[in-house]
């Protein structure tokens, strides 16, 4: 494991160097706040913010994804047959992730990457990815990573980590993609001090967390309990269904799959979905296994804090990022939600 | 060397197109393989389904009517009902399409080899089960199980599937084929009057550790069915259905056909009553 | 505002004992001080929960639609108009409604406030005239006017216009001198500065629809956006699609829009997509005279026919 | 359709009756002549998606 210190003078030059063999993504300042998003050459990657609105999700699951092109024009040798599109196999790097932004990551790798079927457009994006972290130390009030098996300095699922530590950023290597990584932007070698420094960043970051969640009882109760419970609707009731707090999720991984022709060329694509929406799983008969509109906020929630949980045994579907608590229209709390389920005593 | 792209189809020719109800609403479509090889990658076992694929429309999931015992092509028997089918029902003999698949599970054959299957049926959910008793009465496979007893429901005779091959099916001694329809003024109907779980009241074989009831049809027919079977004595875990879910990818990842924690589309479609008793019924 | 909140207990509690509603849909307290959740009160003990302040965004009629019960509504002035629209559109009865009308004087904007806090905010209290933030070590007192919701600065109608009872005295209504400064900025530009300027308004939007499903106008059984047969708009994030989807719904709600701004409010993006509502609300008090839901017995200006309505448009 | 930017002269409306053929073929030719002056639409065209969007 290499340490890393590198002056903040000298950070967009690093970014400069990298960016030689590496596709970047990371925070940007724009004019309402920093949004995390693929660089353009040149962007240096900032690492001075406090939260971007959406998440690395994008970079390994994009909003819209071309899957396949086709042509309808029976003259055409291979008509109405789907093509692979090229993909551009530069190795690419998000620089400046959460490092419980990360932690969902591999939790969207669950999903994509099964013993029985491996999503291809995941796993490239992913194999291919280096996640360059950078710690938190101010987390957000709505922050609860540490509940959630992960924290602002949580290195488990990163492959560097930086921490803001006045003039420079100090971090570590943890990974071989990470030493790749910190040679090519030409990282300078950080002294015995850096670890003492990170664990004591680490510290006083994971304490100024003050908000919570438990899923200790979740875990023992039923499906079938807790789905039944009687407080969803009242949960529900002011859920106006956007999709806003799936979007911002890092680790929702629904989608929908689409045809779009122009004359006779066309493309089957992907793009995010939510399962806030009526058309998610509304048959073509109309008939809506979850038809009511409480009835899908208890599906997101059950996913994320039951299902999930049961079908992987390993913790929630949730990296206590916040981003759905704060960005939410109407104030529904993923923390109240999961503390009225953990809390729940089925009258059996 | 990367695994083969699991949303990428096998290209497909339409062989024929058969027109199987009065109503004109159901069509049956014989696929072959544009490369032969692909019908070999395509190896699957009746329950399962698989992904119809029209570029420049969609896919949708539909449960393969052919037996694994048919070569040369797949069969699948197609309602018309939204954008997709629609579009499927006006293509012609001839036309390229997309087969992906075979996806979910199937029947649990390995647990159903050496025993009695009950196979209740209605309406155009009965094209697996299809599958399944042109596979068991191959004469290959009809040695490995006991007794076949088959009841399938229709509206009407002219909303029945596969009409000649019922009537053939009829007449042979190695399964029980108690057809039924709702009603019907032919005076000429030779089989059954009434609705399927009525029939299956009067002629499902007893009860036993060795028959399993396979149940597949509109929400209505299973929700009389069940009881007809709990009376009867049948065990949740030797009941065994196939379920709907509107579906996207068909590899258990885009996250809508969630019954619980269980996706249709890649841990089902088949599950035994016992394992729904467990989950949200949300299909 | 604040000062409501007793009165809208005192008035539910009493409509829920007497069975003149079977609900009360208003807000409570949010587990953000910056916010107010709506909610469904179903009892005395449960209207306990209820509260008003300058924190509730979201337009309650958008609850309402299709109810078939006995319902208890609080309604600032947009709100209330937005309540006529639905009458008038056959989306709940008058007779249905109990209207707890709330003479109001402003929200306040969630990004102002969030600005202006030094850490976590616990609470935001609202004399009508001064808005106090207070938080984690630090407390703010700032001038209502300076945070408004930028809706509430060219406000109309304060006042509810329709209501059986309201939650305080009747407040005076704003004068506003320029109601449409903003629209007419973007009238003056050249068409290709005015199409980069809605470029650059929404590339941020990622189609959460969180706008469209805050909106009580939006209440079509199928949106455009996602029907299927036929498919009007693409799904994906493509700009001409985003586009689309913001324009057409402008187009939908012309006539009807009472600038609420519930849409603004929702948005996780800070999109200022009222640009587009609020041009058909310019165009149709303009060559009109028509403003939404003010009156029971009129219905909105693209839903009738008169002869002298303007066509100048047709060469 | 102004508003958001598409030029005046590509949006063009008339009352023109049954039996008014003269009128019909007068403003076709106007408004063709506008068009061509203004050159193809760029606006409200959508981009095709065709490889990898990044």
């Amino acid at each position: 494991m290499k340490m890393i210190s590198i002056k903040k003078s000298d950070w967009a030059g690093a970014m400069e160097k990298v960016q030689k063999s590496y596709r970047l993504a990371g925070p940007v300042k724009e004019k309402k706040g920093h949004t995390f998003r693929e660089l353009k050459d040149g962007e240096t990657p900032d690492l001075e913010y406090s939260e971007t609105r959406m998440s690395v999700k994008e970079v390994v699951l994009p909003q819209s994804e071309v899957m396949f092109s086709y042509s309808l024009d029976e003259n055409k040798e291979g008509h109405h047959i789907l093509e692979e599109v090229p993909f551009d196999e530069t190795p690419r790097a998000a620089v400046g992730i959460r490092p419980y932004d990360a932690k969902a990551v591999e939790i969207l790798k669950k999903n994509f990457m099964t013993e029985d079927y491996k999503d291809p457009y995941f796993e490239r994006r992913y194999e291919n990815l280096t996640l360059v972290g950078m710690a938190e130390n101010n987390p957000s009030p709505v922050n609860f990573s540490t509940s959630c098996g992960t924290g602002p300095f949580d290195e488990s699922c990163l492959d560097i980590i930086l921490a803001d530590a006045g003039d420079s950023y100090i971090g570590k290597a943890l990974t071989e993609k990470g030493e790749k990584f910190a040679a090519a932007a030409g990282f300078a070698e950080g002294d015995s001090g850096v670890e003492a420094k990170l664990a004591e960043l680490k510290e006083q970051a994971e304490g100024k967390i003050k908000s919570k969640v438990s899923f200790d009882k979740i875990e023992k109760m039923t499906i079938l309990d807790l789905y039944e419970a009687p407080f969803w609707e009242e949960a529900a009731f002011a859920c106006i269904n956007c999709g806003t707090c799936t979007y911002a999720c890092p680790t929702c991984w629904c989608f929908d799959i689409q045809d779009e022709v122009k004359g006779k060329d066309g493309v089957r694509m992907r793009n995010w979905d939510t399962c806030m929406s009526e058309v998610y799983s509304v048959h073509t008969t109309g008939h809506d296994p979850r038809h009511e509109a409480w009835q899908r906020t208890r599906n997101r929630f059950m996913h994320k804090l039951k299902y999930y949980l049961d079908k992987y045994e390993d913790g929630i579907m949730c990296v206590g990022c916040g981003r759905c608590v704060s960005q939410c229209p109407v104030n529904i709390d993923i923390r109240k939600v999961c503390q009225q389920m953990n809390d729940y005593e089925p009258s059996k | 060397m990367r695994a083969a792209n699991p949303y990428k189809p096998y290209p497909v020719r339409i062989d024929e197109i058969i027109t199987e109800t009065d109503d004109k609403l159901l069509k049956t479509f014989k696929f072959v393989f544009l490369n032969p090889e692909d019908e070999e990658k395509f190896a699957y076992k009746s329950g399962q389904f698989a992904e119809l694929s029209i570029p420049g429309q969609g896919e949708i999931p539909i449960g393969i009517a052919s037996s694994p015992t048919e070569k040369g092509f797949v069969k699948f028997t197609v309602f018309k009902a939204g954008k997709v089918t629609s579009y499927l029902h006006s293509m012609k003999v001839g036309d390229v399409m997309g087969l992906r698949g075979p996806l979910g599970n199937w029947y649990p054959w390995e647990i159903l080899e050496g025993k009695n299957i009950f196979i209740v049926g209605g309406g155009f959910a009965y094209t697996t089960l299809r599958s399944s008793i042109k596979m068991m009465i191959d004469p290959a496979n009809r040695s490995k199980f006991g007794t076949i007893d088959v009841v399938y429901g229709a509206r009407t005779p002219g909303h029945l599937l596969y009409l000649d091959e019922l009537n053939e099916w009829g007449d042979r001694d190695d399964v029980n084929m108690h057809i039924t329809v709702d009603g019907t003024d032919d005076p000429n109907w030779r089989f059954h009057k009434g609705f399927v779980p009525q029939i299956a009241d009067k002629v499902a074989p007893p009860a036993s550790d060795d028959t399993y009831a396979i149940v597949c049809g509109p929400p209505m027919m299973i929700k009389f069915t069940q009881p007809v079977l709990d009376k009867l004595g049948y065990k949740h875990d030797h009941i065994i259905m196939s379920l709907e879910n509107r579906m996207k990818c068909g590899i258990g990842m885009c996250g809508r056909c969630n019954i619980g924690k269980e996706l249709v589309c890649k841990d089902g479609p088949v599950f035994t009553l016992e394992q729904i008793n467990k989950t949200p019924r949300e299909y | 505002m604040d000062a409501y909140t007793d009165k809208i207990k005192e008035i539910s509690k009493k409509i829920l004992s007497e069975g003149k509603v079977d609900v009360v849909i208003g807000f409570r307290k949010g587990t953000l001080g910056y916010m107010s959740e709506p909610y469904m009160a179903k009892s005395e003990k449960e209207a306990e929960n209820l509260v008003f302040d300058c924190n509730c965004r979201m337009n309650l009629v958008n609850y309402v639609t299709n109810r078939k019960d006995k319902v208890g509504i609080v309604v600032k002035g947009c709100d209330s108009r937005n309540l006529v629209t639905h009458i008038i559109e056959n989306k709940i009865k008058r007779e249905q409604l109990y209207i707890i009308g709330v003479p109001c004087t402003g929200l306040a904007d969630k990004k102002a406030l969030l600005d202006l806090a030094e850490g976590e905010i616990t609470s935001v209290e609202d004399d009508n005239e001064t808005i106090t933030i207070k938080g984690d070590g630090f407390e703010k007192k700032v001038a209502k006017s300076d945070v408004l919701q930028s809706n509430c600065k060219t406000c109309i109608k304060r006042n509810p216009v329709i209501f059986d009872e309201l939650a305080g005295p009747e407040v005076a209504e704003l004068e506003i001198s320029d109601r449409f400064a903003d629209v007419d900025e973007v009238e003056k530009m050249s068409a290709d500065e005015r199409w980069n300027f809605f470029g650059e308004l929404l590339s941020e939007c990622t189609r959460c629809y969180a706008c469209r499903n805050a909106c009580p106008l939006c209440y079509c059984p199928t949106c455009f956006v996602d029907e299927s047969r036929p498919q009007w708009v693409g799904k994906s994030d493509n700009e001409t699609d985003v586009l689309t989807y913001h324009f057409l719904r402008a187009f939908h709600d012309a006539g009807r829009c009472t600038d609420c701004g519930a849409c603004e409010a929702a948005c996780p993006m800070d999109i200022k997509m009222r640009y587009f509502t609020r041009k058909t609300i310019k165009d149709c008090v303009e060559k009109y005279g028509s403003e939404a839901g003010m009156e029971l017995d009129k219905r909105p200006a693209l839903d009738q026919y008169k002869i002298n309505d303007p066509n100048e448009f047709i060469k | 359709m102004e508003f958001v930017g598409l030029e005046e002269d590509r949006l063009h409306f008339s009352w023109i009756s049954s039996a008014e053929a003269v009128k019909f073929a007068d403003v076709a030719k106007q408004v063709a002549e506008k068009v061509k002056v203004l050159g193809p639409n760029k606006k409200f065209v959508k981009r095709y998606p065709t490889k990898d969007t990044e």
